[in-house]
C-alpha cells in the first residue's frame, strides 16, 4: 500500500465513522453488558474492560471531531424506528459541531475518571458493579450528546438518572448515601415530568421528535409564541432538575455521598452538564421566546450567586466544590439566557475539565488524610506536590485567572450579560466571580497552605498512586489550555466552529447575530475593554480577600463569623431550602399517602363508625327515638356509650360486607350519572 | 361454518379433559406430566391461533374464509383479529402461569391434575369471552373463568388465608355477577336481542327512532355492565376484593389473576363498549359512558397508586399497582376514539407481559423460601443478581421508562388522550405514574441499595427460569418492536 | 259478562299479586329467619313462587326447569351442606348469640349492626330506586298478556337450544364440569390426605 | 291478565330484597341464598322482557330471553356448588361461617 493510498484511506475514514457514530456510545454499552454478565469471572479486571471501552470511545470521538473538521457539515445517521398513526419516528444520531465538542469533553473526562477509579476504588466490595454502572452512564451521556431527537435524548437522560442514582448510593450501607441517592432521583424527576410534558407538547404541535425539525418549524413560525414559551419553560424545568438550578438544586450537594470519581464525572462534568446541553441543543426553540430566555437568565444568574454564597461557608471539601458547581452551572445558564450561546457552551467545556480536576484532587486529598473536612487539613502542599499543583491550576482556572481556561469562558459570559443590558444580572455575575475567587482561595489556604491543623492526619498523608495522579496531570494541563481555542488569542476559533452554520439548524439569522454580537460583535472593543478589567479585578479582589483572611490571617475567622452571624447562619444552613421542602412537600405527601391508605382500608368502617357516632349522639339527645325507631330492645345513653366503645375497639378491617356495599354503591352512583345525563 | 376457526378453543378444552383423565392414571411421582401435557396443549393452541391470525391478516396469504370478522353459529363466536390477538395473549398467559406453578404445585402438595385442568378451563373461558358478540356466550365464558378462579384461590390446603381469599372473592364475585346479569337483562330488554350488534342499530343509542323497546333501558343496562366489569378489572370502588384475593391466593394463581381474568374482562369491555363508544359519526356515543370511564379511570389510578405506596406485602402492593394500571387503561376507553381502543389493547399486552415477569421473580424467590414482604427483597442484587436485574427491568417497564414495553403502552394512551382533546386526563396519568415511582422504587432500593443479609445464591428452577427469561425478553423486545405490535393492536381495534 | 266470568278473567292478576306477596315476604325471611334451615325453606318458597309467575307469563318450560333445578337441585344442595356438616349448629349458635346481643367483640355490638343495616338499606333502596327511575324514563310499552299465550314453549326452546345456542349449551357443560372439579378438589381433599 | 310492568317491577323488587339480605347478613350461607334470590329476579326480568318483546312485535326475542334464563339457572347451580364447597372449607379451617369474623386479610 502506497503512502498515497494510506492517506486516501485515512481521508475516507471520517465520513464512514461519522455515519456510524453509534459506535461511540455502543462501546461502553457493550462494556456494561460484559461486566454485568461476567461479573464474578471478571473480578477486578472489570475495570480494564470499562476503561478500555471508554478509551476506545475517546479515540473514536477524536477521530469524529477531526473528521467533522474536515467535512465541514453535520452528519446524521439512523433510520426508521416505528410508526405512530400518521407519525413516523426516526431514531438517529447526528454529529454537528456542538455534538462533536461535547463528545470530546465527555469522553476525555470520562476516560480520566475511569483511569482514576481503577486506583481509587481498589478493594471496594462492589468494584465490578461500580465499573459496570460507570460504563452504562458514559454510554448514556454519549448517546444523549449525539441524539438527533428528543425521544432518544429522553431515554439517555433517564438512564443517566438511574445510573446516577445507583452510583450515589454505591455505599448504601451508610444512611447518608442511601438518602442522598433517593433525594437525587426524586428531585430530578420533578423536573423530568415537566420536561416530558414539554416534549410531548412540542410533539403534538409539530408531529415530530426530531430536534432539527422542531427547531426549523419554530424558526419558520409554525409554532405559536405561547406554545414556544410554554414548551421552552417546560424543557428548562428538566434542565433545572438535571443541572441543579434553584429551586431543584438541593440534590447535588447531597450527591457528594457517592464515591469521589462519581462526583467528578457525574456531578461536575457531565450529567449536570446535560441540562445546560439540553438548553443549548434546543436553543433554536428558546431564542424565539424572550420570556423563556429571560427565565433561563434569571434562574441561572440567581443560582450562580445564591450557590456561591453558600460555598463560602461550607467546610466539607466536596460540598464547597458541589455548591461551586451549582453556581457555575447557573453561570452557564445565565450566559445562554442572555443570548450568549457560544459563551455558555464554552464555559460548559472549560468547566468540565477543571471541575473534574478539582473533584479528583479532593479525592486524592481524602485518600491521603481520610477526611473531607477542610478544618482538619492544612499544609498538605508539602506532602502532595502533584495534587497541589494540579489543584492550583484548577482553582485558578475556576477563579478566572488569565490565561487559564476559566478566565476566557467567564469573560465571554460576562461580556454577553453586559451586552444584553440587564445590569442587575451583570453585577450579580461579577459578584459571583468575586465570591468564586474568594472561596477557592479559602479552600486552597485551608487545605494546602499554612500549618497542619491535625497532626495525626498530616503525618499519614502521602501522595496518591500514579493511576490517580496521571489523570490529574492530564486534566490539569487541560485546565490550563482548554480556554485557548475560544480565546481572543486564537481569534475565537471555538466560537466560529460552533457557529459554523449548522450547529443550530433553523437558527434564524437574528439568532446568529445575537450570539455573535454578544460574544465579540458590535458592542465592540469598548465593552470588552470595560468588562475584562472588571472580570480580572473581581477575581483578583476575591483572591486577595480570601488570602488576607485565610492565608495571612489578617482578620480572624471567628470574628468574621461573629460579625456576620445572621448571614453566616443563613448561608451555613443553605437558606433552609431543604427544611422548607421537608415541611412543604415531603411530610404532607407522606401523610397524604398514609391517609389514603387509611381511607381506603377503612372507608366503610369509618363510615360505619361515623354514622354510629352520629347515631349515638342522636340517641343521647332523644333516647325515645332510639328505643322506638332504631331498636326495639336497646336502651338509651349508657348502652350507646358502650356501643361507641366497642366500635372504637372494632376499628379492624377486611370486612367482605363492606366490599359488597361498595360494589353496589358504585353501581348506584353510576346509575345516578346516567340519570343525570338523561334528564 | 368453518371448524378451523375454533381449533384453539377445541384444543384447550380437549387438553383440559385429557389432563383430568390422565391424572387418574398417574402415580404420585409423575404428577408433573399433567403440567407437561397442559403446556403441550397450550402450545398447540398457540400455534393454531398464530396461523389463524396470520391467515386473517390483510397481507396474509390465502384463507379468505378466515378473514376478519368471520362469525360462527350466527355470531355466537367470532374469529376476528381482535379475538385472535387476545387469544394469543391468554394462551401465553396460560403457558407462563403453568410454567411458573409446576414447582409451586409440587412443593405445596396441590392436586396437580385438577390445578392444571382448572387453569386450562379458565383460559378457555377467557378465550370464549373475547371471541363472542353474544351476551349469553360472554356470560358463560365469564362464569367459566370466574368459577375456576374462585377454586384456584382456595387451593392451598390448611392455609386459612387461602380459604379466606377464595370466600371473599367468591361472595363479591357472585354479587358482581348478579349486577352483570341484571345489566344484561336490561340490555336485552332494551334491544330485544342478546346480540351485541343489536346495540348498534341505527339511531338506537341516540335514544330515538327504530328501537324495539327503548334506549334508556339498554343504556341503564350498559351502565350496570360498567359496574360489573369494573369489578372484574378491579376498578375503584369495585376493587376491594383484589388485594385480599391476591394476598391470600397461591402465588402463581395471583400471577394469573393479575393478568388473566383481568385482561379477559378488558377484552369483553372492549367488545361491548368499543363499538358503542365509537358511534362517533351518528351524533356521538351516549355522553354518560365516556364520563363514567373517565371518572373511574381517575379514581382508580389515583387510589391504586396512593394506597400501593403504603403497602408492605409485595403481593398486596402488586394488587394495588394492578388496580392503578387498570385505571390507566380506562383512559383509552374514556377518550372514545379508535386510537384509544388500540392503545388499550397495546397496554393490555404490555402490562400482562411485564407483570408476569414481576411475578416470575416473586415465585422464583417464594419457591426458595423467601417471604412475601417487600423487606424480604433486601440485598437481592447480591444473592440473585439475575432475579434482581429481571425485576428491575420489569419494574422500569411498569413505571414506564423507555425503551421498555411499558413506556410505549403509556405513550400510546397518552397520545390518544391528547389527540382526543382530553389532555387533562393525560396529565393525571403522567402525575400518577410519577407517584407510582415511589413504591416501585421501594423494591429497587431494597434490592440494590440495602446491605445483603448473609445468604447463599438463589438459583431458579428450569421452568421458572425459562418463563422469566421469556417474559423479560418480551418486555425488552416488544419495546423495540413496538411498531408491529401497535400495528396489530390498531388492526384488532379496528375490527371491533 | 257475569260476575263469575269477570272473576275468572281477573284470576291471573289476582294470582300474580298473591304470588308477588309470597315471593317478596319469603325473600325477606331468607335473611331474617332465625334458623338457617328456616331460611332455606323460605328460599324454596321463593323459587316456587317464581315458577308460578313463569307460568303466568307463558313460560311453561322454564317454570318446569325452575322447579327442577332450583327446588330439586339447588335447594337440596343447600340443605345437604347444612345438614351433613356442623354448619347448622355453628350458624344457628352464632345467630342466637348475636340476637341476644352477646356476640363476641369481633362480631360487633348491636349499635354497629343497626348502623350497618341502615347503610345496607340505603344502598339497596338507592340502587333499586335508580333502576326503577331508569325504567320509568325508558317508556316501556304497556303490555298485558294472558296466561295462555299460544302453544307451549318447550318445542321452540329445544330447537333453538340445539341449533342457535349450541355453543353456549356446550359451554354450560364446561361450567358444570369446572364446578364439579372445583367442589371436589376443595371439599374431598381431606379424605385424600387421610389416605396418604 | 298481568301487566308486564308489574312483572318487571316485581323482578326489581325481588332483586332489591335479595341484595338487602346479602348486604345485611353476615352468615355466608345466607348470603349465598340471597344471591340465588337475585339470580331468580334476573330470570324474572329475562322472561318478562322476552314476553314484552313478543307482545310488542319482535316475536323471535321470546326464545333467547328464556334460553338465557336457562343458562342462568345452570350457572347458578354451579356457583352454589362451588360456593358451598368454599364455605365448608372455611368452616373446617376455622369453625366460623360469619364473614365479619373472617378477616385475616386486610389493609
Amino acid at each position: 500500500m502506497t503512502l498515497l493510498e494510506k492517506t486516501m484511506a485515512a481521508a475516507a475514514l471520517p465520513p464512514a465513522l461519522l455515519e456510524n457514530i453509534w459506535l461511540v456510545p455502543a462501546l461502553p454499552l457493550a462494556s456494561w453488558v460484559v461486566i454485568t454478565f461476567f461479573n464474578r469471572r471478571l473480578g477486578e479486571r472489570a475495570a480494564h474492560v470499562g476503561t478500555a471501552a471508554v478509551l476506545g470511545s475517546l479515540v473514536l470521538a477524536v477521530a469524529a471531531f477531526v473528521g467533522l473538521l474536515r467535512i465541514g457539515h453535520p452528519v446524521s445517521s439512523g433510520g426508521h424506528w416505528l410508526t405512530l398513526g400518521p407519525v413516523e419516528l426516526r431514531m438517529g444520531f447526528t454529529v454537528d459541531s456542538l455534538g462533536a465538542v461535547m463528545l470530546l469533553v465527555v469522553s476525555i473526562v470520562s476516560a480520566a475518571v475511569h483511569v482514576y477509579s481503577v486506583g481509587y476504588m481498589h478493594g471496594d466490595r462492589r468494584y465490578q458493579r461500580y465499573f459496570g454502572t460507570l460504563s452504562l452512564f458514559t454510554s448514556a451521556m454519549l448517546a444523549l450528546v449525539l441524539a438527533d431527537n428528543f425521544l432518544l435524548l429522553l431515554i439517555s437522560w433517564e438512564v443517566m438518572g438511574l445510573c446516577s442514582y445507583l452510583l450515589i448510593g454505591h455505599w448504601f450501607e451508610q444512611a447518608w448515601p442511601r438518602m442522598a441517592s433517593m433525594k437525587a432521583f426524586m428531585t430530578t424527576r420533578v423536573g423530568d415530568v415537566a420536561m416530558m410534558i414539554g416534549i410531548w407538547l412540542l410533539f403534538t404541535q409539530t408531529g415530530t421528535f426530531n430536534i432539527a425539525d422542531i427547531t426549523r418549524s419554530a424558526a419558520e413560525g409554525h409554532l405559536g409564541p405561547a406554545v414556544i414559551t410554554i414548551a421552552a419553560v417546560l424543557l428548562f424545568a428538566g434542565a433545572v432538575g438535571k443541572s441543579a438550578q434553584f429551586p431543584l438544586h438541593v440534590w447535588l450537594p447531597d450527591a457528594m455521598a457517592g464515591p469521589t470519581p462519581v462526583s467528578a464525572l457525574i456531578h461536575a462534568a457531565t450529567m449536570v452538564a446535560a441540562g445546560v446541553y439540553l438548553v443549548a441543543r434546543s436553543y433554536g426553540i428558546f431564542m424565539h421566546s424572550a420570556e423563556a430566555m429571560l427565565t433561563v437568565a434569571v434562574i441561572g444568574g440567581f443560582t450562580a450567586l445564591f450557590a456561591a454564597t453558600i460555598a463560602t461557608v461550607m467546610t466539607d471539601f466536596k460540598k464547597v466544590l458541589a455548591y461551586s458547581t451549582v453556581s457555575q452551572l447557573g453561570y452557564m445558564m445565565l450566559g445562554l439566557g442572555v443570548g450568549g450561546f457560544v459563551a455558555g457552551v464554552f464555559h460548559l467545556v472549560t468547566h468540565a475539565f477543571f471541575k473534574a480536576l478539582l473533584f479528583l484532587t479532593s479525592g486524592s486529598v481524602s485518600h491521603a488524610v481520610g477526611t473531607f473536612e477542610i478544618h482538619e487539613m492544612g499544609g498538605l502542599a508539602r506532602k502532595m506536590k502533584v495534587t497541589f499543583w494540579t489543584f492550583l491550576a484548577g482553582a485558578a482556572a475556576l477563579a478566572g485567572i488569565p490565561p487559564l481556561a476559566g478566565f476566557w469562558s467567564k469573560d465571554e459570559i460576562l461580556l454577553a450579560v453586559f451586552g444584553s443590558g440587564y445590569h442587575v444580572l451583570f453585577w450579580m455575575a461579577v459578584a459571583t466571580a468575586f465570591l468564586t475567587a474568594y472561596y477557592m482561595t479559602r479552600l486552597t489556604c485551608l487545605v494546602f497552605l499554612g500549618r497542619p491543623r491535625d497532626r495525626h492526619r498530616y503525618e499519614h498523608a502521602h501522595e496518591s498512586p500514579l493511576s490517580m495522579t496521571g489523570p490529574l496531570v492530564v486534566l490539569g494541563a487541560l485546565a490550563v489550555v482548554a480556554g485557548l481555542p475560544g480565546s481572543a488569542w486564537m481569534g475565537h476559533w471555538l466560537g466560529h466552529f460552533l457557529d459554523f452554520g449548522h450547529t443550530l439548524p433553523g437558527l434564524s439569522a437574528a439568532g446568529h447575530d445575537a450570539a455573535a454580537h454578544a460574544a465579540h460583535g458590535a458592542a465592540g472593543h469598548g465593552a470588552a475593554a470595560l468588562v475584562m478589567p472588571i472580570a480580572i479585578g473581581s477575581a483578583v479582589l476575591g483572591i486577595l480577600v480570601g488570602y488576607a483572611v485565610y492565608g495571612l490571617r489578617l482578620v480572624r475567622r471567628e470574628s468574621l463569623i461573629r460579625a456576620f452571624r445572621p448571614i453566616y447562619t443563613l448561608f451555613k444552613n443553605k437558606y433552609y431550602v431543604d427544611e422548607l421542602y421537608q415541611v412543604v412537600f415531603v411530610r404532607p405527601s407522606v401523610r397524604l399517602a398514609e391517609m389514603c391508605g387509611i381511607f381506603d382500608n377503612r372507608v366503610i368502617d369509618g363510615l360505619v363508625n361515623g354514622v354510629g357516632a352520629v347515631t349515638v349522639e342522636t340517641s343521647a339527645a332523644a333516647g325515645e327515638f332510639d328505643n322506638i325507631v332504631i331498636d326495639g330492645a336497646v336502651n338509651g345513653l349508657a348502652d350507646g356509650t358502650v356501643a361507641a366503645g366497642r366500635q372504637l375497639r372494632r376499628a379492624h378491617t377486611g370486612q367482605v360486607q363492606s366490599y359488597m356495599v361498595a360494589l353496589y354503591a358504585g353501581a348506584a352512583v353510576s346509575l345516578l350519572a346516567l340519570l343525570w345525563f338523561l334528564l | 361454518m368453518d371448524w378451523n376457526l375454533v381449533t384453539p378453543e377445541l384444543i384447550v378444552a380437549g387438553t383440559g379433559l385429557a389432563v383430568l383423565v390422565l391424572d387418574l392414571f398417574l402415580s404420585e411421582e409423575r404428577r408433573r406430566s399433567a403440567a407437561y401435557l397442559s403446556l403441550a396443549g397450550l402450545l398447540a393452541a398457540l400455534v393454531a391461533s398464530v396461523r389463524l391470525l396470520a391467515a386473517g391478516l390483510p397481507d396474509g396469504s390465502g384463507a379468505a374464509a378466515a378473514g376478519p370478522g368471520a362469525g360462527l353459529w350466527g355470531g355466537m363466536l367470532v374469529a376476528d383479529p381482535f379475538a385472535l390477538l387476545v387469544k394469543l395473549l391468554f394462551l401465553g398467559i396460560g403457558l407462563a402461569v403453568i410454567m411458573l406453578s409446576v414447582d409451586f404445585v409440587e412443593s405445596r402438595r396441590i392436586a396437580a391434575g385438577e390445578y392444571n385442568a382448572l387453569v386450562l378451563f379458565s383460559v378457555l373461558g377467557m378465550m370464549i369471552m373475547a371471541g363472542s358478540r353474544d351476551l349469553i356466550v360472554i356470560y358463560l365464558g365469564l362464569e367459566t373463568t370466574a368459577i375456576a378462579s374462585y377454586v384456584l384461590a382456595g387451593l392451598l390446603r390448611g392455609d386459612a388465608r387461602s380459604g379466606e381469599a377464595a370466600l371473599k372473592y367468591f361472595l363479591t364475585g357472585a354479587l358482581a355477577s348478579a349486577v352483570i346479569l341484571f345489566g344484561m337483562s336490561l340490555v336485552f330488554g332494551g334491544t330485544g336481542s342478546t346480540s351485541l350488534t343489536a346495540l348498534l342499530a341505527p339511531g338506537f343509542l341516540g335514544l330515538s327512532g327504530a328501537a324495539p323497546v327503548s334506549g334508556p333501558l339498554a343504556l341503564a343496562g350498559l351502565v350496570l355492565l360498567v359496574a360489573g366489569f369494573g369489578f372484574k378489572i378491579a376498578a375503584v370502588p369495585f376493587h376491594f376484593w383484589a388485594p385480599d384475593a391476591y394476598e391470600g391466593a397461591p402465588t402463581p394463581v395471583t400471577a394469573f389473576f393479575s393478568v388473566g381474568p383481568k385482561a379477559a374482562a378488558f377484552a369483553v369491555v372492549l367488545r361491548v363498549f368499543a363499538p358503542v363508544l365509537l358511534l362517533g359519526q351518528a351524533g356521538g356515543p351516549p355522553a354518560v359512558l365516556p364520563v363514567l370511564f373517565a371518572g373511574l379511570a381517575v379514581v382508580t389510578m389515583t387510589v391504586g397508586n396512593l394506597v400501593a405506596l403504603t403497602q408492605k406485602n409485595i403481593k398486596r402492593m402488586l394488587a394495588y399497582s394492578s388496580i392503578a394500571h387498570a385505571g390507566y387503561m380506562m383512559v383509552g376507553l374514556a377518550v372514545a376514539t379508535p386510537q384509544g381502543t388500540a392503545a388499550v389493547i397495546y397496554y393490555l399486552l404490555a402490562y400482562a407481559v411485564t407483570n408476569l415477569g414481576v411475578f416470575a421473580v416473586v415465585i422464583w424467590l417464594n419457591n426458595r423460601g423467601t417471604g412475601d414482604e417487600i423487606s424480604d427483597y433486601t440485598g437481592l442484587a447480591g444473592r440473585a443478581p439475575l432475579a434482581a436485574a429481571a425485576m428491575l427491568v420489569c419494574l422500569l417497564s411498569l413505571i414506564g421508562i423507555p425503551p421498555m414495553v411499558g413506556f410505549f403502552g403509556k405513550f400510546y394512551l397518552f397520545m390518544a388522550a391528547v389527540e382526543a382533546g382530553m389532555a387533562w386526563l393525560a396529565v393525571v396519568m403522567v402525575v400518577n405514574s410519577a407517584v407510582s415511582v415511589g413504591y416501585y422504587y421501594g423494591i429497587v432500593r431494597n434490592m440494590y441499595l440495602q446491605d445483603e443479609p448473609a445468604g447463599e445464591a438463589v438459583r431458579a428452577t428450569p421452568m421458572v427460569g425459562t418463563a422469566l427469561g421469556l417474559t423479560v425478553a418480551a418486555v425488552l423486545a416488544l419495546g423495540f418492536l413496538s411498531e408491529p405490535l401497535s400495528h396489530l393492536a390498531r388492526l384488532a381495534g379496528g375490527g371491533l | 259478562m257475569s260476575f263469575l266470568d269477570g272473576l275468572a278473567a281477573l284470576a291471573p292478576t289476582i294470582g300474580f299479586f298473591v304470588l308477588a306477596v309470597i315471593i317478596l315476604v319469603s325473600a325477606w325471611m331468607v335473611s331474617h329467619a332465625r334458623r338457617i334451615t328456616h331460611a332455606a325453606f323460605f328460599m324454596v318458597l321463593v323459587f316456587t313462587g317464581v315458577a308460578g309467575v313463569f307460568v303466568l307469563l307463558g313460560a311453561d318450560f322454564l317454570a318446569g326447569g325452575q322447579v327442577l333445578v332450583y327446588v330439586g337441585a339447588i335447594a337440596v344442595m343447600f340443605l345437604f351442606a347444612i345438614m351433613v356438616s356442623d354448619l347448622k349448629e355453628i350458624s344457628d349458635a352464632e345467630t342466637r348469640a348475636r340476637g341476644a346481643g352477646t356476640g363476641s367483640a369481633a362480631a360487633g355490638g348491636t349499635g354497629t349492626r343497626k348502623v350497618w343495616f341502615v347503610l345496607a338499606g340505603l344502598v339497596t333502596v338507592g340502587f333499586a330506586g335508580l333502576v326503577l327511575a331508569a325504567l320509568a324514563r325508558s317508556g316501556l310499552p304497556a303490555g298485558a298478556v294472558g296466561a295462555a299465550a299460544g302453544p307451549g314453549t318447550t318445542a321452540p326452546i329445544a330447537r333453538e337450544l340445539f341449533t342457535t345456542f349450541l355453543v353456549p349449551f356446550e359451554l354450560a357443560s364446561v361450567v358444570l364440569l369446572v364446578a364439579m372439579v372445583g367442589a371436589i378438589v376443595l371439599v374431598a381433599r381431606e379424605r385424600e390426605e387421610e389416605v396418604e | 291478565m298481568i301487566d308486564l310492568h308489574h312483572a318487571i317491577v316485581l323482578g326489581v323488587l325481588l332483586f332489591a330484597v335479595g341484595l338487602y339480605g346479602a348486604l345485611r347478613t353476615t352468615n355466608a350461607v345466607r348470603i349465598l341464598m340471597c344471591i340465588e334470590l337475585m339470580l331468580n329476579a334476573v330470570n324474572l326480568n329475562f322472561v318478562s322482557f322476552a314476553r314484552l318483546a313478543a307482545v310488542s312485535g319482535t316475536a323471535q326475542a321470546a326464545v333467547p330471553g328464556q334460553v338465557f334464563a336457562i343458562f342462568v339457572m345452570t350457572v347458578a347451580a354451579a356457583e352454589v356448588a362451588v360456593g358451598l364447597a368454599i364455605i365448608l372449607q372455611i368452616v373446617r379451617q376455622r369453625g366460623v361461617v360469619h364473614i365479619d369474623r373472617i378477616n385475616l386479610l386486610k389493609g
